[in-house]
């Protein structure tokens, strides 16, 4: 793409209550993920590698922490000359007070004079909860390949879980959208929509300003820009992705993604040097393997300690996991500690949590994933 | 800090590391795995607070001037501070001029337009931990001249053998500076760490020029020795000089040993170096590991022992790696066994079977390399 | 100081009503300053070269023009690996809704846990609108020196002002502060707080804590915090500031500001190397002075084109000023352009205005600055 | 563009600036004021998308260094992008064998691993705007194997006489590679700007090394030219070679009409450089100034006329300077009167008295003269 041709702002300002204990003081979008990481850095991974100069990231609830985490954007490169990431709250404005965001489009509308002060001629809206990888600048060329008004990116899921999503019905020649089902009952169709928008920013600033303006609008992008875009006969395409996308929305699901990571499938491929995801660099040292040690399948990260056993897990940044202890199908977040001959099964460890000598947690027949976000006392 | 000049000198004259040296200079040498020997001073000015730092620089300066580009990833704000590569370039011709004195005066005009009242010197090629500010604040109070750094050893027989040494007097006064010859085990091993002020050095270089084209600043100090107060100051913990092959695989397996690394390198004394955005190691089924130190980026399916093992290796099912220092974006493949090697960058070990060294004569592996 | 040990907390959400059209779409700090500078540049170079690592900037008002301008810290330097500039908007969070910031302490009050993440032993607490330069840590010391609670600098003011300021009485010896006064109707002192403070976190956490919860309070520094530290018989220190210290509050204020770089005395002096005042850096050529230009006494920056006459003026960056047009005792700012044979006199000119060929602004004789903030129309 | 390694060439064996390049090469001679030589090439790269560029430095590094040290000034993202010095230094004790050829095959190993389908290279000491994407496509679209860029000029006797020229037939075939030897007015300056498949030029810096160890680039694309379809593409605006002293100044003067650097600088092609945080010109109630083009950080109380005035100047009351090219942080004293210089760094001209040059033969000032 040309320099500066499209914008990015992606929506982060949802409480991702689902994630219980892990968000109650973190946006969803700043949680840990896949030993290194935090989830938006693959939003903005993408866009840095896309080659989008310019991200304005809507937070809103929480966000102390993801604010100080993207800001300035040097951890993806994007803090050139003409480029930044933009943190872009609520704010008071001459005309008008305080208040929150009244969906996904109006924290858009609410940020009319940021993206007007870039004049981009696309602009690109992405949800900051999604674990994938996407070259946008791609999706662009498929964009203005059409002469498209909007194009949604799309991913085929089983017929039977069609139900569950946004369902996008086309013309499978032309991938033109006659349809937009929120969650239908009889889905006609398997792609889902990703929440990954491409709009011609004149048209979506003229959609935007008069749905400020309309009482009867959510404000939200799903329920009420798409429909009106395909109400007016606007030009929509929906773009197929293909590879890994994983909405980690849930406990189980976030436990699973990052399970996926040492699948030998490994779809998602954090090694591909063609495609890094970047993230804030760590100080510590190499990881250390103990004396007496094993390991066996297992997703391990830089400043971690392991000196027990480890199976079929994912152990983050500064962990630590002391003789004798026994880590099965788990996932350590950062600075969790698992003390001498505790066993942890099956469960995801909050950052910083200590699992005291000798504990047991967590269990191997369990249906869902224990969700361990507080000290567990141990022996002595 | 702004009051002080930090200064990082590049290996001078005498010391010269086989093999790995063909590549790039000592401060640039990989080591345990992620880091860089540079950035050990580096960061030990860093974290003291000192801010202006100039890195003498020799032959093949291309990869410490790409590691060292950017004064942000070492915390040293890029509009206050600076870190700044010095080349010594003209007097390459004939080793033996190649003096640390040669490289400043190349350079002298930089160093007399430095505002900083003191400079506090230290090597490119040791590694250790030392706070320079409290060397600094010891070296104000003594009243002394010059304060050089050094350590206690108990094994100067064998190893630091192109070190020099310090014999005090019991007022911890320099007597003499000499070269390790070997002749006894206990020795205060002289750790190439300086601290005057910047007119003293300046003075001191004019001095040794005087004296003779191939006089360095440990001679010129020996030399000036008797006209000023020159005082020893011990530091205690770890201490590896990169000064031969043998010390620098000897330095990688010592921190094999986690109370002796994390005394080096802590959240509290952080050791800086760029990242490469690697992903977390991938440890497969058939892997098998222990007592290794592994940076990321890695995918091992092998067994490994004893070994530090740096970034984006790949070991595969079968292979045998230890007792080894394995240097990023190498592959030892199937089947392959390895003990006491020093793999260098970008090397592949395809066919060669079984290559056994011992601890006393690691062996080595060149960079490139595809055996 | 010792890394880490004091962090820095900045004041910036007024709205700056007095500075009128200037700040309509910008909040207060982020106006422009002395050629290429802007007012928040002031506070963030003096931390920057204070030694401070780490800035919270709390914004409110028309944030995003500011937000995007301090985000990341690199134009100080602040973006190194432990350091940065954090912009601190009002947050919903996991138990409290959105709102605005109640007062100045409040909107620290509401940043306990940022502050906390940092642990810092002191916080500095400044006001985003003064043009000055000040060694922080040297103030730093002075409180450590009087083992103080609290440290406000104070700047003397001719004693005929001094009912127009927040008044410190002392102990001239000491230097310990007796009684604050805001505003005396008789002042007993002429030391007039400049709203920079130092506190002891573990204090003023307490403090803070405390005032939340109090449903009298103002949540201001001056009226609350202040009062509540001396009437608890807490050490509270006045150190002195000697040198160049400006509230431009005002258009008049502002533009003598401006006009104090080309007096002679220059107190200011913006071109000590030893404290740089740093900035967003242009990428325009170097300024152009025409054949037919005439300059006298003038403070011009780069990517100015100067073709007519320039007196006792301060030209932005990427001003033209036409060939034949005369300009005097005037600030213009960024990107204004003055017309042929236009005459700007005694007026300051806000970013982007165009004066019209040949038409004439402002008046030598007025009393009051002129603020130019809509284009003036030309001939033709 | 991640397609597209981009070479920025040093100066190669034939060219040579008396005076000014004893400091510095010239990608990091001070030019316009605020900006380096190197600086316009840097630009042309970024601004045409493509962030993967390599930089050949020969003698004097340190400059070039710290000036190119972040990727970010250039608006290039440094994770994705990367500036690279590469560092010539083998070959230097015979000027003859110090082409461009062996500065590549010294590092042909990064030429090789680079993943970029195809190379642009442009020299360092050339100032022009130029589109690399808009070229690239062009030469892709033409099918020919390698594209030159060149300049129609009218004034090839007297200038570019360091520089090579195009001989084209009437498809824009390059039918020969010759060096400018000022037989006649008008010519086709090539300017040393190659577009070709980065393999092909692997391919043909190796027939190059066959040929002979003085084998240039240009040479080989000369010998190969029968072989290939070489094609010339016209450049117009403006275009400065510095290949002597004279070009130097000529090209600084040239930009003292607003037309010209307006149309070479611009917002919409911007020339990125580093900022030193100057503050702005403060021009005195003595100051008279014209036609002039003046960085920032400068004093000025006395006359300037026809002149470009680097940063941080200081020019006193009652100096008078005409016609000049005054560089960085020098100061020029009460009633000393300048014609047609060039005052070189940090100089200060204090009892100079009258130095009146001519535009044909400018003067030259050394950098931390005083006189």
């Amino acid at each position: 793409m040309k320099q500066g041709e499209m914008l990015a702002m992606i929506l982060a300002g949802g409480r991702g209550s689902r994630l219980k204990d892990l968000t109650n003081k973190v946006a969803k979008p700043a949680v840990d993920f896949g030993g290194k990481y935090r989830i938006i850095d693959f939003p903005l991974s993408n866009c840095a590698n896309s080659g989008i100069k310019v991200v304005g990231v809507l937070t809103q609830y929480e966000s102390v922490l993801l604010n100080s985490y993207v800001a300035g954007g040097a951890k993806w490169g994007l803090d050139t000359r003409d480029s930044g990431v933009f943190v872009l709250p609520p704010r008071e404005k001459a005309d008008q007070d305080l208040d929150v965001y009244r969906g996904t489009a109006d924290a858009i509308s609410q940020n009319i004079d940021f993206i007007d002060s870039y004049d981009p001629e696309y602009i690109l809206v992405l949800s900051g909860d999604h674990i994938y990888k996407m070259n946008y600048d791609k999706m662009l060329d498929f964009h203005k390949a059409n002469k498209a008004d909007a194009t949604i990116a799309v991913i085929p899921v089983p017929m039977k879980e069609a139900s569950r999503f946004g369902i996008m019905n086309t013309n499978t020649e032309t991938h033109q959208i006659t349809e937009f089902e929120e969650k239908p009952a009889e889905p006609k169709s398997n792609l889902a929509s990703m929440g990954i928008y491409i709009f011609t920013w004149k048209l979506l600033r003229k959609i935007l300003v008069a749905d400020m303006k309309n009482p009867d609008s959510h404000h939200d992008f799903g329920k009420d820009v798409i429909p009106t875009l395909l109400n007016d006969g606007k030009r929509l395409f929906a773009y197929e992705f293909k590879g890994y996308w994983k909405d980690v929305g849930t406990i189980d699901s976030l436990w699973e993604a990052n399970m996926d990571l040492i699948d030998k499938k490994d779809e998602l491929n954090l090694s591909d040097s063609s495609w890094k995801i970047y993230t804030q660099d760590a100080t510590e040292m190499p990881q250390f393997i103990g004396p007496e040690a094993i390991i066996e399948t297992a997703y391990i990260t830089q400043g971690s300690r392991i000196e027990g056993t480890v199976k079929n897990s994912v152990i983050f940044t500064g962990v630590t996991v002391s003789r004798g202890a026994k880590v099965v199908d788990t996932v350590l977040m950062p600075g969790s500690f698992v003390g001498e001959g505790a066993e942890v099964t099956r469960s995801l460890v909050k950052g910083g949590v200590k699992i005291g000598k000798n504990a047991k947690v967590g269990d191997a027949g369990s249906e869902d994933i224990l969700l361990v976000a507080k000290d567990v006392k141990g022996e002595d | 800090m702004s009051s002080v000049l930090g200064i990082i000198t590049s290996s001078g004259n005498q010391i010269r590391v086989e093999g790995l040296q063909d590549y790039r200079p000592i401060g640039a040498f990989s080591f345990l795995g992620r880091y860089r020997v540079i950035d050990f001073p580096v960061s030990n000015f860093s974290n003291s607070g000192m801010d202006r730092i100039q890195v003498y620089v020799g032959q093949n300066p291309r990869s410490l001037a790409e590691h060292l580009g950017n004064e942000r990833v070492y915390n040293i704000n890029p509009k206050r501070g600076k870190l700044q590569l010095l080349f010594n370039q003209d007097s390459r011709v004939n080793d033996i001029y190649n003096t640390d004195v040669a490289a400043y005066m190349e350079n002298i005009k930089v160093i007399e337009r430095a505002p900083q009242e003191y400079v506090v010197i230290t090597p490119g090629y040791m590694i250790f931990k030392q706070n320079f500010y409290e060397l600094l604040k010891t070296h104000i109070e003594s009243g002394a001249d010059v304060t050089l750094l050094y350590q206690k050893v108990e094994n100067a027989k064998e190893s630091y053998r192109n070190c020099s040494t310090l014999e005090l007097n019991r007022q911890k006064g320099v007597t003499a500076i000499a070269r390790n010859l070997g002749t006894a085990k206990e020795k205060n091993i002289f750790m190439d760490t300086v601290v005057m002020k910047r007119e003293l050095f300046i003075d001191l270089l004019r001095k040794a020029v005087k004296t003779s084209a191939i006089c360095s600043l440990t001679d010129i100090l020996n030399i000036e020795n008797p006209n000023l107060d020159i005082r020893g100051v011990q530091h205690k913990g770890y201490f590896a000089a990169i000064t031969d092959f043998r010390s620098y695989y000897d330095a990688n397996m010592e921190l094999l040993n986690y109370d002796v690394s994390s005394q080096l390198i802590s959240s509290a004394w952080p050791i800086y170096t760029v990242t490469t955005d690697s992903c977390p190691v991938h440890y497969y089924e058939t892997a098998s590991i222990r007592n290794s130190m592994v940076a990321n980026g890695c995918m091992i399916a092998g067994t490994v022992e004893n070994s530090v093992i740096g970034r984006d290796v790949k070991i595969e099912e079968g292979a045998v790696v230890k007792n080894c220092v394995i240097l990023g974006h190498t592959t030892i493949k199937k089947n392959v066994h390895l003990t006491c090697q020093v793999v260098d960058k970008w090397a592949q070990v395809i066919h060669a079977g079984d290559l056994t060294a011992t601890p006393d004569a690691p062996g080595y592996i060149r960079r490139d390399d595809v055996i």
